[in-house]
């Protein structure tokens, strides 16, 4: 089997970001996707804490530390960028204004069910954030995330086993293994990472792969 | 008019036992530090705090959680890394938590500022987090009736203050900020700059009527 | 009888604008009441078009065709005052965050209802603009107004007979003969019009004022 | 990204017979009269036009009602010192009116734009305006569920904007246009300055995101 990196993944979700896009990059992986994307493509993103426009990280020494995103990491804004407080910033998710979400996720159904905010380990606190707001508010939701658990137990599933975050959201999924979309018949292969057979992606997902 | 105060200890002095106190702030970002010390040393206990986290190490929040000042909090992200003091009170059965979705947090505040009895959003339908909720579906997309959140307090981070209030932020700071300080009935600012010359009414961004208390508090985290 | 011209009417409720307080005057003769108060008293007067800190009129040939109050008279921005915008303006009149709004009427009932939007006169279009936003959201309504109509008929009324603005809204009444306040009992005397006797005032006044 | 226009003619193209579209503006202050005597040129007709007022004497909104272009205005306040042409088309039976307090229009619009399926207001508890609506009394206090206002284009005055599409504004010219910049599929801003260099993020009130297309029309009126 062949996986691709971490960094592979973000570079392949990547292209498929379009030029002129309004963008959302959930916290962790899907952060390093802005690296990613083709030159002469001007994609704004968007961070739920109050920037839209969000720029590149700032040289050693010259961080501001009021100026973060989502994932508390320091940045700079992008020419065109603007601030804004937090009621505004849910409005423009919430609102459908942004165009693509970009989401990790511990579980996604063939139906485009997705978990990732909390799982069956009741001794862990629950903190949700604003995966729940983004997935109602954006019309293209684009998961990344392992094909598998370290368990080797699937993630892509028939039915979600941990707690939703979203009824029926995810448009497209793109794991170390393969692309797939959803669709009203379930997961559709759009494509599998180079070296890898169908035979041996399905093995490793609970839910029929529709070709 | 002049809502300026000599210091952080006369700012938090009306807090009392049992209120509830939003804290503005998301990471590091907008957090009030100054106020929240200051808490801590005025010494009020039983808080509930309303915040979109719930601190980490040995600052902000996580003070007053390992002091043991808070009964409750109203958070969207209560565990970040390093948010030991979260973890440790949670564990111990010594706090309760209530989880709310980040959108749905700001909105409610924001409907308390606002005079608005509730509102239906599309945000957690579905899922646990509505559960016990009044929903219904709206050509065919489903709503959570949710409610206002009020506040006896709310504690603010601000760049800029004068003396009839008026706030503005910098940067990502601004956050929470602006929509707890409409929300609370009594908003208490501290400002980076705190000037004798009004801010430009066209930089304002929290208008002076929303913040009962300024106090300037230099340092930028 | 002895009636307050309107000017002494607006002097008199502005001897009732407290030092610091925020205030809403409406459209038409309200908006003289600023005029009047008293030397020493700092008061914020709100427009509902979206200003906070509304100063005095600008001088001939320095009006600013872009700075207007709700009266769409040109303004000034007093030291202090701040621009935003119409959610944000009525959230401040709905969230109860302006102590006192000063309205007109057409009438006032004794339980504090209060009529001032529409009449009967179905041929006439309709028009509420943000009346019925201040009355709910303000937690001390003033009302000014003359004591009668024109024909003769009573403004202070048992009930209203015109379409309600709010219920149970108004806090006290002055008129061109007497400051009525609304209390559970109904419309209270708190002073005559200097020269105007109780029976006089009652005369004209479908409800019943205690003393 | 490049949301600058050459012209008027091309920022209203797209408006089609019976669109729904909102107008900024208050009294004569923040209203896009550039942008609407393009539409009159333009002649799109049977409109809904969502505005606080229906315009005075032969200006803005009530040019287009004196053209007959319109099928139904929402509107707070459609009677003004000057609005003839509003109650001549009112009085003859040619237009549908939907009269909305001024704050519940605000509200509507803010909704529509923040994805809320509706909201309870006490605004109108009681009155004529809340007659054959959903309401409930929340702790003695009565409430009027209304609904979200959505358009399908936005025609918006603002003093700057830069090719982003951001926005900011003058004085008490802001009033309606922010909150109506997000709730239509389609913003469009006549702009008094029209920049290369972007707005300062600090100073922007209407970000990009919301706006569509922006064209300079330097007049203040």
């Amino acid at each position: 089997m062949r996986n691709l990196t971490d960094t592979e993944l973000a570079a392949r979700v990547a292209q498929d970001i379009p030029d002129g896009s309004y963008v959302n990059l959930g916290i962790g992986k899907p952060t390093h996707v802005s690296g990613y994307v083709p030159e002469g493509r001007e994609v704004i993103y968007h961070a739920e804490n109050g920037i839209i426009g969000v720029g590149p990280t700032p040289a050693e020494g010259e961080e501001d530390l009021e100026l973060i995103d989502a994932s508390k990491r320091y940045v700079t804004p992008a020419p065109g960028a603007a601030y804004f407080e937090h009621a505004d910033s849910f409005a423009m998710m919430r609102g459908g204004h942004i165009d693509i979400a970009v989401l990790g996720a511990y579980q996604v159904a063939q139906n485009g069910d997705i978990a990732n905010w909390a799982t069956l380990d009741n001794t862990f606190p629950p903190a949700v954030g604003g995966a729940m707001d983004l997935v109602v508010g954006v019309p293209t939701i684009l998961v990344m995330m392992r094909h598998i658990n370290r368990d080797g137990s699937p993630k892509l599933l028939r039915e979600c086993t941990y707690p939703l975050t979203g009824l029926g959201v995810v448009s497209r999924v793109y794991t170390d293994l393969a692309v797939l979309d959803i669709t009203p018949a379930g997961f559709k292969l759009v494509e599998l990472t180079a070296g890898n057979t169908l035979d041996e992606v399905q093995a490793l997902t609970e839910a029929k792969i529709h070709t | 008019m002049d809502k300026r105060l000599p210091d952080l200890a006369s700012a938090v002095a009306p807090i009392t036992d049992g209120s509830v106190i939003m804290i503005g702030g998301f990471g590091s970002s907008g957090i009030p530090f100054g106020l929240i010390d200051a808490l801590l040393e005025q010494g009020a206990r039983g808080l509930t705090v309303i915040s979109n986290n719930a601190g980490a190490q040995e600052t902000g929040i996580a003070k007053l959680l390992k002091e043991g000042r808070l009964a409750k909090v109203v958070c969207s992200y209560p565990r970040s890394p390093g948010s030991i003091w979260f973890e440790r009170r949670y564990e111990a059965g010594e706090i309760e938590l209530e989880v709310v979705p980040q959108g749905t947090l700001a909105e409610r505040i924001r409907a308390a500022g606002a005079g608005i009895g509730g509102f239906l959003t599309p945000t957690g339908y579905g899922t646990l987090l509505a559960e016990g909720k009044e929903t219904r579906v709206i050509d065919g997309r489903g709503y959570v009736m949710e409610s206002p959140l009020h506040a006896d307090f709310a504690l603010l981070r601000a760049e800029n203050g004068d003396k009839w209030g008026n706030l503005n932020y910098h940067a990502t700071a601004r956050n929470f900020n602006p929509v707890m300080a409409c929300a609370a009935r009594h908003s208490i600012a501290e400002v980076r700059h705190l000037s004798d010359e009004p801010i430009d009414p066209e930089r304002v961004v929290t208008p002076g009527i929303f913040v009962h208390s300024v106090v300037e508090y230099g340092v930028r985290p």
